[in-house]
């Protein structure tokens, strides 16, 4: 049991390997049943994962270079558990969804090594290994834009590889000087994590750590003003290229701050709520604007989830149990939701071969399973209580409360211009009469769609009503996350806005 | 008295020598000479070092450096002969194909 | 009593998840029927509750959690007192003759199924809001309520926008749409009214906050007023969130009724009364309220006066009610708004069915002008329209004579003479308008023969439906007493002075002197006919209110235009041209300084190795200067 | 008599690279080269690293400049090479900085004193005896890699050099020979 972070590791790597020489009429197949394997296998580490404890499980620690302390290290804790599952179900779901004719072959061990990438990222413990895993998403996700994009696949390839490769040099650059400076106060390396929870840096070395890695991390998340890329990425991605996108790569800037950011610079953290807030609320406000200038309903989306990732970092500077827990969650529901919302896109643009909302119009009418589909991913996105949505927006933004009032009333918005582009894209593409010829004879979603489609909302609608199993393994691991940096925190001010919840005092 | 210091300087500046021949030659030929000098520079350095402070390491590093040199020439010369074969010509300003 | 309380809430969702299985099939009667039944069952449920309450107090119970995080603990939990219990049987009852009545008028929709399944699911996000036992329950409901109504406002999705001249709500899709957002406008100002009392109170119990509203900083508390009133003022569609319940007429009849009649409208006020410990402890907040329904009352009934839509005037009427309703609230007299609320669903109801039954009649037609003289055809409508209007006029014994004329005592009693003033004024305009609307349809010369309609009473057990709406529309008001004390075990009583209770007769009086002045008003101008007067139609006054006083052009030139180009300016000028074009131009530098640099590859290897040698050279110096530093 | 010994070889290595290094003409550069090999293998004998002296002898003096040799035939080079110099000063600037940071950084008393000989020379024997202890002790394994790579070497040199030995570019007609002009 112990391996299974292993296994979850290196079995679609395996699988990918040996999948070069599988057929090209039985690879469909055989992806479906990998990711389907990686999948329960996920959900049997869900299992086998003991809820109560806030710690790192299933960890497992090899010294790979044993002189500068670099060793291969996972484990997993209960912010990390979900992100895991969800990225195996979105490959699963990606890859049974995949409808594309040209080099299927090549697609499919492509997700399973991109399968890698994000289950390693999660679950790495040790920063050398952590940044190998993040560098290694960036390969595989260049190929699926660049070899199955748009028009502009290249250079929205390129675009999308180089500003993150950029900024997460500089992170790297920051892990060394970590590294580093662990060098020079207890006198051995090392790149593991647990060892650098412990490493009490002075603020000013704080604040400079606290910049870099939050480049790197910005950019991928995207805050504003490292967004541009993403639009041209999703506009140009094929439809499981910017499933797996929005899902899972992006939370790997998101999930880069609450473990990496966060308790070991609680200090800078604290001191930055402000100029981070403004970037967030102005990724709020003005990408929710621009999403509803869009033409093009995926750029809609695409802008859209910029726009919750704002909200996401709100929740996480937050510094309470309550607001991160919420951005966690907010995390797995953003991945299910946007998700879900380009996998429809995909499926009108299979049928049509544009995106244009123009184009649209009554399709209520012709495909009335697909409008209700995309009516309920709509409601979630948009925070309708019961749905996934809800329960991560309004647990960030209560959150954040406790910092800033009137910022939260102003990231708050969301909820009203979230309602607004979403619902003007719901109306010019499915309300009103049917009036291009082309779409009148639509075809409703097929079974493969909805297979890939129905778990989604099952999924969405269960945990917007009962998100205990989730929201709970992920409150203990942040409290305990909260009152590690209340105790590590060094200045006065931060002490007072790390804020410990009740609960955990009295359990200790 | 002779210490270790002017051995030193003399490979300096027969280093120093060397370079200027690798620079200043466009004859193939002619550079392979100035990159033996710069070669038995270290040498002596390396020998020098090795006699002062009475450790052989530098001497074995002596050795192995001849044996480059031995291998360099005579791979490097094969070379040059083939080259001299397709274009007629050892002189480095007459092969600029890899102009960017 | 638990289940009875799972049975109230949960037999709508039922079904409405029962219909949902027919969503994409022809029209099945069987969704109708079983989805009516169900709300019988609610409503009986909802009964029983209620004589449980009255008898044994409040029922509580919780039904697992929802969020748990941090110190924030949510539960599903469901208090069932005595203003629930009032509301439930209200929302159950009245949806359930709505169910009812939709058997009959989606009779020939293709969508049947579908309108069943929404309906039901409107009124389980009802049930839920109005029985949540915590803020953020009812925010559930709030929220669900608002989808449906989204849902059922663009129910006929399919047509086409056109201008405001054609149609002042634009289309169906576009009226929901406008509904969904101001409703969020004001669900934000709730949420923070919300996150307020979370991190100053540490739970959103209703117990545990109002239990903790008397130790806390008045100005804290006013602010968390200020702001639930802002969700308030969204869901009721109080000015200046006011605009979308007029357009929301777009949906079907009984949805109007049930929906932006009766139900959801209410919840405003509603919320109000159930945080009577807040409002009480702050006196400015519930002025303002009371101040800015009265001035909502008249507001919506000016509008009212010259529509020719007979759905909008009935829209207006609601919302100048809602504007008495909460006048009421805000000078302290929760009980009176609450009777007020009920009174008003069930005569609001009938009165919206009604004009469904002549909308059926006349092929859709909404203009009044077109109509007069149906009495002949539809007699029991006629019936029924006039009651409800007598009830809304606040004739003696009628349910709104009761309702409507407490209200004005407590205006008066409270010396805020001016409300009062207001809204006696009101009485005088809600009674002329209500009755130029069931003149100018049942009345008069038959305009409509001309234009080729061929209008016919509809069927029989639609009829039969409305009848407890119709019966209750008469006799609500006698059991104010009753009700009083019913509800006062978990309200505040309202006493009346001496001085008020001296005047009471006069108050009575005049106020039904004002109903009956307009009544007659309206019979001499249009119970003979239609006589249109150009010159008053052309005036500026006449205009103003034909057009809502501008305001939905202002809030478009306002705030959709501006909006719309903002977006646009955002989107092409800011992000391309300056955030994007940056990340570009870096770029470029980059590439443009790797092309000059590009002539340093000469090809020829002796350069190479001079820009070698200085390079050493270079590192060489350095290692110089560096062991000169030590 | 050491330090005499030291300062005249010094001298005459350094005119005779500087002959290499400047001359014009093949013949003498290489001559000089060889000479001043020789020379330097006297200053290794008077560093008492006898062996290394000669295989300096050896294996420079005697194989890398009978390859020499050899080639120079290959070319055509008994006249004066030309050689085209565009900044003749930039060459010698480069190369007097770097002869000048040298000579200024060992110039200077050599630091690490406290440096610790990691394999002294055997008390007892003589330098052949001792650089033949360490060389087939500690670096046993290098010093089979460099005969694999003497070997490797070898045999490409023969197959480099080697190839199309039949067709005798001495013996063809200018306008048959290879695209040599053109390609240059």
């Amino acid at each position: 049991m112990n391996d299974i972070l292993s296994v979850l590791i290196f079995f679609p790597l395996i699988a990918g390997i040996l999948g070069l020489v599988v057929t090209e009429k039985s690879i469909r197949a055989y992806g479906i049943s990998v990711a389907a394997v990686e999948f329960i296998l996920s959900l049997w580490m869900w299992f086998a994962f003991d809820p109560a404890n806030a710690g790192m499980q299933f960890v497992k620690r090899i010294a790979v270079v044993p002189d500068f302390g670099i060793s291969y290290y996972v484990g997993v804790d209960g912010i990390s558990l979900f992100i895991v599952i969800m990225a195996t179900l979105m490959t699963l779901i990606g890859i049974i969804a995949l409808n594309i004719k040209k080099d299927l072959k090549n697609m499919i061990l492509t997700l399973l090594f991109l399968e890698v990438a994000m289950v390693g990222v999660f679950v790495s413990l040790d920063a050398i290994i952590f940044y190998l895993f993040w560098e290694f998403s960036l390969v595989p996700m260049l190929y699926i834009i660049g070899a199955w994009g748009g028009e502009k696949r290249l250079y929205a390839a390129v675009k999308f590889f180089l500003y993150t490769f950029a900024g997460s040099l500089i992170m790297l650059v920051g892990m060394l000087y970590v590294a580093y400076v662990y060098q020079q106060t207890t006198g051995s390396w090392s790149f593991a994590l647990t060892d650098w929870y412990s490493l009490v840096l002075i603020v000013p070395v704080q604040k400079w750590l606290f910049w870099a890695f939050f480049l790197g991390f910005a950019i991928k998340v995207p805050m504003f003003p490292f967004h541009t890329w993403l639009p041209y990425a999703h506009g140009q991605a094929p439809t499981v290229g910017s499933v797996i996108l929005a899902a899972v790569l992006l939370k790997m800037g998101t999930y880069g701050f609450v473990r990496f950011s966060l308790p070991m610079f609680p200090d800078a953290s604290v001191m930055y709520i402000t100029p981070v807030a403004i970037l967030a609320l102005i990724m709020i406000v003005y990408t929710a604007m621009v999403a509803y200038a869009q033409k093009d309903m995926k750029q809609v989306i695409a802008y859209s989830s910029v726009s919750h990732m704002g909200v996401i970092m709100l929740g996480i500077f937050a510094m309470n149990a309550e607001g991160i827990s919420g951005s966690v969650f907010f995390m797995l529901s953003h991945g299910i939701v946007s998700g879900a919302l380009f996998l429809l896109v995909g499926v009108i643009y299979d049928r049509r071969h544009t995106k244009l909302m123009s184009e649209f119009g009554g399709l209520a009418s012709v495909m009335p399973n697909y409008a209700l589909i995309f009516g309920v991913m709509l409601m979630a996105s948009v925070g309708l209580p019961l749905t996934m949505g809800f329960v991560g927006e309004y647990l960030s933004l209560a959150g954040f409360f406790k910092i800033s009032p009137v910022m939260t009333a102003i990231g708050g918005t969301s909820i009203i211009f979230g309602a607004v582009y979403m619902l003007s894209l719901y109306k010019r593409s499915f309300f009103g009469p049917v009036t291009h010829e082309a779409n009148k004879a639509l075809k409703d979603l097929d079974a493969k769609e909805l297979t890939a489609l129905i778990p989604l909302v099952a999924i969405v609608i269960w945990l917007g009503v009962y998100p205990k199993p989730i929201l709970q393994p992920i409150d203990n691991s942040v409290k305990a996350l909260v009152s590690f940096m209340h105790e590590k925190a060094q200045t006065p001010e931060a002490k007072n806005t790390i804020v410990v919840s009740k609960r955990t005092k009295e359990a200790q | 008295m002779i210490t270790l210091n002017h051995y030193l300087i003399l490979s300096g500046l027969l280093f120093a020598i060397g370079l200027v021949g690798v620079v200043r030659r466009k004859n193939l030929l002619m550079l392979f000479f100035a990159t033996e000098i710069m070669l038995n520079a270290a040498n002596l350095a390396f020998a020098a070092t090795s006699s002062y402070y009475h450790d052989l390491t530098g001497q074995m590093f002596a050795f192995f450096i001849i044996a480059v040199a031995a291998s360099e020439v005579a791979v490097g010369l094969g070379l040059l002969i083939l080259l001299y074969k397709k274009y007629g010509s050892i002189n480095l300003d007459d092969f600029t194909i890899m102009k960017g | 009593m638990e289940n009875y309380v799972y049975i109230a809430l949960f037999a709508p969702l039922a079904g409405s998840l029962f219909a949902a299985l027919f969503s994409q099939r022809p029209k099945a009667l069987v969704t109708g029927v079983v989805t009516s039944t169900l709300l019988f069952i609610s409503f009986v449920a909802s009964v029983i509750l209620l004589n449980h309450v009255h008898h044994e107090g409040a029922v509580h119970v919780t039904l697992m959690d929802w969020i748990s995080a941090g110190d924030m603990s949510i539960p599903f939990g469901f208090n069932i007192d005595q203003v629930t219990a009032v509301m439930m049987t209200v929302v159950t009852l009245v949806s359930t003759v709505v169910h009812v009545y939709s058997n009959g008028y989606m009779d020939h929709d293709k969508s049947f199924n579908r309108f069943f399944s929404y309906l039901s699911a409107f009124v389980f996000s009802m049930m839920v809001l109005v029985m949540s036992d915590n803020f953020l329950g009812l925010f559930i409901g709030w929220e669900g309520v608002g989808v449906c109504s989204w849902l059922l406002i663009g129910f006929w999705y399919h047509k086409a926008d056109v201008t405001r001249d054609v149609n002042p709500s634009i289309s169906p899709s576009w009226a929901a749409n406008e509904a969904f957002i101001m409703n969020r406008i004001a669900d934000l100002g709730m949420l923070v009214g919300i996150f307020l009392i979370y991190w100053n109170i540490g739970s959103l119990q209703y117990a545990d906050v109002f239990a903790a509203v008397p130790s806390m900083n008045h100005g804290m508390l006013v602010t968390i007023g200020i702001f639930l009133f802002i969700g308030a003022m969204g869901k009721s569609a109080q000015f200046p969130l006011h605009t979308w319940l007029a357009d929301a007429m777009e949906g079907p009849t009984p949805v109007s009724a049930l929906i932006h009649a009766a139900t959801m409208v209410t919840a405003g006020v509603y919320l109000v009364i159930r945080a009577n410990p807040l409002y009480s402890a702050i006196p400015e907040v519930s002025y303002f309220i009371a101040v800015l329904g009265t001035f909502v009352a008249i507001f919506a009934a000016s509008m009212a006066l010259v529509n020719r839509d007979l759905k909008r005037i009935i829209a207006y009427s609601t919302l100048s009610q809602l504007g008495y309703m909460f006048a009421a609230a805000g000078l302290g007299a929760y009980w009176v708004a609450l009777f007020h609320l009920a009174a008003h669903a069930f005569f609001k109801a009938l009165l919206f069915l009604g004009a469904g039954n002549v909308m059926h009649a006349m092929d859709d037609e909404l203009d009044i002008f077109k109509m007069g003289g149906l009495k002949k055809a539809m007699r029991w409508t006629y019936l029924y329209m006039g009651l409800a209007s007598l009830a809304l006029a606040g004739i003696w014994p009628l349910a709104g004579f009761f309702s409507k004329d407490t209200i004005l005592e407590a205006a008066f009693n409270e010396h805020t003479y001016g409300i009062w003033l207001v809204l006696w004024f009101t009485a005088g305009l809600t009674a002329f308008y209500s009755f130029r609307q069931v003149f100018l349809t049942f009345a008069g010369d038959e305009r409509y023969k001309p234009l080729g309609f061929h209008p016919h009473e509809v069927q029989k057990y639609v009829l039969w439906a409305l009848s407890p709406l119709a019966i209750l529309a008469v006799i609500f008001g006698w059991f104010k007493e009753p009700f009083m004390e019913f509800v006062t075990q978990f309200l505040p009583a309202y006493e009346m002075s001496e001085h008020t209770e001296h005047n009471v007769v006069i108050l009575t009086v005049v106020t039904t002197a004002i109903a009956l002045g307009g009544i007659i008003f309206a019979w001499m101008r249009y119970y003979k006919g239609l006589k249109r007067d150009e010159k008053v139609e052309q005036s500026l006054p006449y205009r103003i209110l034909l057009n809502q006083y501008y305001i939905p052009i202002l809030y478009e030139r306002v705030f959709s235009k501006p909006y719309a180009a903002l977006s646009k300016v955002f989107w092409e000028d800011v992000d391309q041209q300056v955030v994007d074009a940056t990340v570009d131009g870096i770029a470029s530098v980059i590439q443009e300084s790797g092309d000059s640099s590009r002539k340093i590859q000469t090809g020829n290897l002796s350069d190479y190795l001079k820009l070698m040698s200085g390079g050493a050279l270079v590192l060489v110096a350095l290692v110089l200067f560096a062991a000169m530093q030590n | 008599m050491i330090t005499f010994a030291f300062y005249l070889f010094a001298v005459l290595i350094t005119g005779l690279f500087l002959v290499t290094v400047m001359s014009k003409n093949v013949l003498y550069a290489m001559t000089s080269l060889a000479a001043g090999m020789v020379l330097i293998s006297g200053l290794f004998f008077i560093l008492g690293a006898d062996f290394l002296g000669v295989v300096q002898l050896i294996v420079y003096v005697g194989a890398v400049m009978a390859v020499y040799a050899f080639a120079m035939m290959f070319f055509d080079l008994s006249r004066d090479v030309e050689e085209r110099h565009d900044k003749p000063w930039l060459i010698f600037l480069l190369g007097g900085g770097i002869a000048l940071t040298l000579v200024v950084m060992f110039a200077a008393p050599i630091m690490g004193e406290a440096v610790h000989a990691l394999y002294p020379p055997v008390a007892g024997a003589t330098n052949p005896q001792a650089v033949g202890l360490v060389l087939f002790t500690k670096y046993l394994l290098p010093f089979e890699v460099a005969s694999v790579m003497l070997l490797v070497a070898m045999i490409a040199g023969i197959i480099l050099a080697g190839k199309k030995m039949e067709i005798s570019l001495s013996a063809m007609d200018e306008d048959i020979l290879p695209d040599t002009k053109e390609n240059a």
